[in-house]
């Protein structure tokens, strides 16, 4: 299934958007770089288990994840990576 | 080596130049006989829009690469239909002499059939 | 790095010689300006490649600007013989048949000779 | 498992050619091979010898660098995006009748068919936006 990665934040570009609108059971969201700034409202369709964020991002930019979501670090991205494919990056 | 390879077209055809080459390097794959499936989505199905006329900005039209995709072996499209309706187009506004269109309406499982996938 | 002397800013081009007039071209004989092409400059740019034009030339380089009007594309080998072959049928459209007018590479010599902007050495 | 990754940001742009970094780095500490690191779009300036950001800024191109001559990388630019953006080696400088060269050490240009042989001949595709 899809790992779908989405680098922009709501606000900037529809990329979560239409991230969702493609995002099937099975499939992982990861957020990097400014998609982190999605964690505080994503879209109903994309399951709470689903969402990974980067750490490393997330604390860079000082928010405070409250749900359930799963930080990662960039090791677990390869591995996250060599688990689903394709690997779908939605960007601007 | 035969692989399944999508090209995922997101960008309007002249306010962002990936649009253009996402275009080329899908022309480089289809000489080498590796031809991607296109499927347009967002922004990026204005590219198949007619009646493009990109010289009053001086550039080059997209659509007239577009036209040439059967040259190169690929004679069928896919379209977001969900992304068509947004836009308030029809597919009668983007037909291509020589292409077939296939509206797509659940473009996750579509996506998640390919081995490879190439965003622009 | 290898930085040439500051202020040589322009282009370094040689001039295709004309009876009345140059027509500047790149260092690899392509022209310059796309709009200086005519039959005459055609003819120039074949001898400057050691090929003397015939019908069966001027056939192809008609082809091949009719399909950069087309589609805005200097095509490379393959779709230029599916296109040839669409256009003049199976005979015409066979890269032996393209090689032997336009040697040593087809699609790049007879892009040139056409007048159509250099392919961007894709592959 | 053998990965391509594909990068169309410019450094000190956008956050994309820094996270492709860190991801190679990653990938290549996993025990992974990294079959090829193709620039296209912006991402070409990713090999430019003429960035000069301040010393407490990240260095990017010395990134991959440094990254090329550990693990001998493939780090390849789309020559024909170089050219529109003014990425030039030496040798294309000399072709195109340009006044200077500015490709890094460690890259080199080459044509779409190097993105071609890439997604066909690996197991992963990852693709850094702008």
């Amino acid at each position: 299934m899809t790992l779908h990665i989405v680098s922009k934040s709501p606000g900037y570009s529809n990329a979560l958007m239409d991230c969702a609108d493609s995002f099937v059971e099975g499939d992982i969201l990861l957020l990097i770089e400014d998609g982190v700034y999605a964690l505080s409202s994503l879209p109903e369709n994309i399951p709470v288990q689903a969402v990974h964020y980067l750490k490393a991002d997330v604390n860079a930019r000082g928010i405070v994840v409250t749900m359930e979501y799963q930080g990662i670090d960039d090791t677990r991205w390869v591995e996250l990576c060599c688990q689903q494919n394709p690997v779908v990056s939605w960007f601007k | 080596m035969s692989k399944s390879i999508l090209a995922l077209c997101r960008r309007p055809p002249y306010g962002d130049a990936l649009a253009r080459e996402g275009l080329e390097a899908v022309l480089a794959a289809a000489a080498m006989e590796q031809a991607p499936v296109l499927l347009f989505m967002h922004d990026g199905v204005f590219q198949l829009l007619k009646d493009q006329n990109a010289k009053s900005i001086e550039q080059k039209s997209v659509r007239r690469n577009l036209e040439a995709l059967s040259i190169f072996g690929i004679d069928k499209l896919y379209v977001c239909q969900h992304s068509l309706e947004k836009r308030n187009l029809n597919c009668g506004q983007l037909r291509l002499p020589g292409i077939a269109i296939e509206l797509i309406a659940d473009p996750g499982r579509f996506i998640a059939a390919f081995d490879s996938v190439l965003s622009f | 790095m290898s930085a040439k002397p500051r202020g040589q800013l322009v282009q370094v081009m040689q001039k295709l010689q004309l009876q009345n007039r140059q027509i500047p071209v790149d260092k690899e004989g392509f022209l310059c300006h796309l709009d200086d092409w005519s039959p005459q400059v055609a003819q120039q740019l074949a001898s400057a490649e050691g090929i003397e034009l015939t019908a069966a030339h001027w056939q192809i380089i008609t082809m091949l600007r009719d399909f950069y009007c087309q589609f805005e594309l200097s095509p490379a080998m393959r779709p230029l013989v599916k296109y040839i072959s669409s256009q003049l049928g199976p005979e015409k459209g066979r890269s032996i048949y393209l090689l032997q007018l336009f040697p040593p590479s087809p699609a790049r010599i007879a892009s040139k000779i056409a007048g159509l902007p250099k392919p961007t050495n894709c592959l | 498992m053998k990965f391509t990754l594909v990068i169309f940001s410019a450094p000190h742009s956008a956050e994309g050619a820094a996270s492709a970094l860190r991801f190679a780095r990653a990938l290549l500490a996993s025990g992974h091979n990294l079959y090829r690191v193709f620039f296209y779009g912006d991402g070409v300036h990713n090999a430019s010898a003429l960035e000069a950001p301040p010393q407490d800024e990240s260095h990017i191109v010395a990134g991959w660098q440094a990254l090329q001559q550990q693990h001998q990388l493939d780090l390849v630019v789309c020559i024909a995006a170089a050219q529109r953006r003014g990425l030039l080696s030496a040798s294309e400088a000399e072709r195109l009748g340009k006044p200077a060269a500015n490709l890094a050490a460690g890259f080199e240009l080459a044509g779409l068919g190097q993105l071609v042989d890439a997604v066909v001949y690996s197991d992963r595709l990852v693709t850094f936006g702008d």
